[in-house]
């Protein structure tokens, strides 16, 4: 399979697997125990502790390890709102992953008010609205570095500005960045981050928060005392120690990696849109992660793309809800303004590590065969009749 | 997602596909707001009122949707052909799913829109030969997609 | 290391090692995906699913796989509290793992009347007291199956006739049991059920709560449309696919190992009881984990045991104060009238797979210098003097 | 828990360790509840008031504790020995916790102990030859144990 779905997860990079192994049977007590097999865990934990600092340019014990993405999204909003004081307030975007936006809505049950700031047609959050909204009962503000779905990166620092102004709490879901571009917790004035393993070449099921010295949170999950009494259950340690190896790898190579997929992903959204016509971009066409290219096809709807790609062994996603198990359309696209035909009708093709430039051409060769087709038997398209339809 | 082979055969070859120009009856359920869109057309022999006797012998559609939608079309597409109306007003969701060996249970809803869509163009057919009464009768798309 | 920490953490077993290997890198996209490596994601985690209901004698919709016994446990006490209705009392027993008791004692900041049901010598809950205590304002009720310190085993069917008729919900937490015992759901009228993979043999970082149908509970993560809803994340596939062939080892082989760890520890406790004087047994001699041993040094303390057995290459844990980073002793050893004193100088051998008679033998042969050595330094420990000194 | 390879040594090979059936000043701190108990005995030389000259010429101790207690009372005792008690009374925490190459941060308590003891024997020396005044100038063991 041309696997092109690397923004909902990635393989596991083998370098990291081999760094994982002799912790499963070999080095497997509990980072807790005393005994010298317990402090040999300890010491991979901390070890990867530090990997992940020296990455993101912060302090060891700002780094908390969980389960994952969504679970560091929880911890960050569950745990500032449940730990007091009198603000109130939450502020979001209207573009958050279901892990932040979902967990913020079930605040509104404990009496916090909710706010989702727009977005403009890029998916870029309005910072006038933002500059607007955040005020001094404003508790905390959520808004991610990257979209998963559109790749559009966010105006971080100037976030973080408005919201340090009125002393609230900053918190970036940088699940789709971490690892894939440069992240200077300090310098862009973030103090809550939230990142996943399994996003960027390591283990599924770990991830870490980040959050800056001096912040108060209540943990999501009581119990031991373990990651200084903040996220409690035994150390992941094989899930830890891989994330600390993908860690020291992205250090290495993301830069370069970062301009590889940037062109072959251009490649790709050069060749398929010159071949079919009636596309519309999703997302800013310069913001955006490198390995990320959204784009909504007229006329069709996403899910009987995915089918007929995965037919051709390729292996995409969409933003239409068939495949999500509601009826609604991705409420990113939505949000931005694109129409709910045209929502359904996405594609995000999302290039990692193992794409090669055979791999897009392959896609380039076969997509429009894939939308003829399928517009053959839509109801909305009709060529013979009116001509070219347009927008 | 897992579909049965029979979906993935209906979906990748679909049967009946097609517009019809002087269709006796033409019906579209669903919007594209919700994902799935689809409109019958059918021509019916002998073009009489009597429910047990007008047969639909020829039958089209086109669909916008997913891969659900458009297999659940093709399939009451070939239950309805060449059965009486009598027997295709009594088509069920239920018979679409089965033919089809069943549907994940979030694209249950897309196997109603099928029968649904052919009711109406039946029904499009009724008012058309001037029986209302009989028209109002059968239940069409729903007044409200959700 | 002669490893006899066991109740701390397992190593993986290998076999589950290798059933996990190829969900890493080969069979590695996300079971949401509905391309073909989605989809063999999804199969391996229905499958493992389908396992654990098979172990548990319940329905494979009634698991909820987690990372791991703490998430499982918070699920439970925090899910079930944050669901609503009018019911405002959490029924517990004084010597459960941290993970549920301090789940529950933070409830109480959301209103909720926490109340620990005391325990007798042997650490068995006192069900005269329970019965009192649980009434028709009762939520839940959470009652251990094996206590992780002790081992002693809970009368988990008379709870829950408790609990029913009060129509409360009946949770344990058998992270010790699970794959130890057999379980019975249904049977043993229990409605939520905590488990972790890496007590037996499985990867850590994965665990599972199940819920009979028909509960309701709040989920601890929000987010993406997993597990039913109910617990957010992208699965940890390799870890539930570990967690599943965890289970099938542990339905062949449960039952002669239980046999066999039962032997071991009866020996080295013949051993150690025959050659030191001034033991005493914490937890039931019999109705207890058949691989647990716990015990209290007079005039001595545990880690200083711990290190002494760890220079020997003996790896143990304690119930004393000082392994755990707080001034108090167990609080299960100290809920059962354990003395102060008697608490810090409590030892937990924990037996497992991988130990043999040689092993034990050992440790029979080792021991019994260690607590010389400590006691001649004890300021407590007067022999000279007192002669022989009791209770 | 990771101790430095001082503390495990003074651990494994607790200097001083024993008891004085005559000595002229004993001090117990901590207690069994918390965990931690230490006994330390002094021998004085010459036995006199003046801060400056008497000296601790022998010491032993006795300790119920965690590896990071035993090996405090080792490492203190060891730094106490012919020292005045000018000298010792200026002793702190860290002094010891630095002569063990540091200790974790739980243990931190247990490093308090070890001079508290010491000084108590001391307070115990100076009460007994009858200056409770220079005694009371002391600070021994705290009031409570937590
Ligand atoms: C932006 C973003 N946030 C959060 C998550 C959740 O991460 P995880 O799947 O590790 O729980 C994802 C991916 O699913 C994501 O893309
Ligand atoms: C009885 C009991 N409950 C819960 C837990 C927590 O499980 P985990 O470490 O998987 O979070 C443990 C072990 O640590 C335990 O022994």
């Amino acid at each position: 399979m041309i696997y092109l779905d690397y923004n909902a997860t990635t393989p596991t990079d083998q370098r990291v697997i081999k760094a994982m192994l002799p912790y499963f049977h070999d080095i497997s007590a509990n980072p807790s125990s005393i005994h010298n097999a317990g402090q040999k865990a300890r010491q991979a934990v901390e070890s990867a502790r530090a990997t992940l600092a020296k990455m993101l340019k912060c302090q060891t014990d700002e780094i908390y390890f969980t389960s994952g993405g969504t679970e560091s999204d929880n911890i960050a909003v569950k745990g500032t709102a449940f730990a007091g004081g009198k603000r109130k307030k939450i502020v979001t975007s209207a573009i958050e992953h279901h892990a932040v936006l979902t967990t913020c809505e079930y605040m509104h049950k404990f009496g916090f008010e909710i706010v989702k700031v727009p977005v403009d047609q890029y998916g870029i959050v309005d910072l006038n609205v933002l500059e607007k909204e955040v005020d001094d009962d404003t508790l905390l503000v959520s808004v991610m570095h990257a979209n998963n779905e559109i790749g559009t990166l966010q105006p971080i620092r100037e976030v973080s500005k408005i919201t340090q102004r009125h002393g609230a709490i900053f918190h970036t879901d940088a699940v789709q960045t971490v690892g894939k571009m440069p992240i200077d917790i300090p310098s862009m004035g973030i103090d809550m981050l939230s990142l996943s393993g399994h996003k960027f070449y390591g283990p599924k099921g770990v991830g870490a928060l980040v959050v800056r010295k001096g912040m108060r949170f209540d943990p999501l999950s009581h119990g031991g005392h373990h990651e200084q009494r903040k996220r409690a259950g035994t150390e992941n340690v094989p899930g830890i120690v891989g994330l600390g190896k993908t860690c020291e790898i992205a250090i290495d190579e993301m830069d370069a990696e970062e301009k590889r997929l940037r062109k072959l992903r251009d490649r790709l959204w050069q060749g398929i849109s010159t071949k079919v016509s009636e596309l519309k971009l999703n997302g800013h066409p310069e913001k955006r992660l490198a390995n990320t290219l959204n784009f909504s096809v007229k006329y069709i709807e996403g899910e009987s793309m995915l089918l007929q790609l995965n037919m051709n062994d390729i292996g995409a996603s969409s933003g239409s809800a068939c495949t999500s198990g509601s009826l609604e359309a991705s409420h990113v696209l939505l949000a931005m303004g694109v129409p709910h035909d045209m929502a359904h009708g996405s594609l995000r093709f999302s290039l990692g590590r193992f794409n090669t430039e055979t791999d897009i051409d392959k896609v380039i060769s076969v997509f429009p065969g894939i939308v003829e087709k399928l517009r053959a038997i839509s109801p909305l398209y009709k060529p013979s009749i009116t001509g070219m339809h347009k927008e | 997602m897992q579909y049965s082979q029979k979906v993935m055969d209906h979906f990748m070859n679909p049967r009946n596909v097609g517009e019809m120009q002087d269709a006796d009856g033409t019906g579209t359920c669903g919007n594209p707001v919700c994902g799935d869109l689809m409109t019958f057309y059918v021509r019916i022999e002998p073009r009489t009122d009597e429910l047990e006797k007008a047969r639909i012998c020829e039958i089209r559609f086109k669909t916008f949707g997913c891969g659900a939608a458009i297999a659940v079309a093709s399939m009451a597409s070939e239950m309805a052909k060449g059965k009486t109306l009598s027997q295709v007003i009594d088509l069920s969701r239920n018979d679409v799913t089965d033919g089809l060996d069943g549907l994940p249970p979030v694209k249950m809803h897309c196997s109603n829109l099928g029968v649904q869509a052919i009711h109406e163009a039946i029904k499009d057919y009724l008012t058309k030969i001037g029986r209302q009464d009989l028209a109002e009768k059968i239940r069409g798309c729903p007044k409200e997609e959700h």
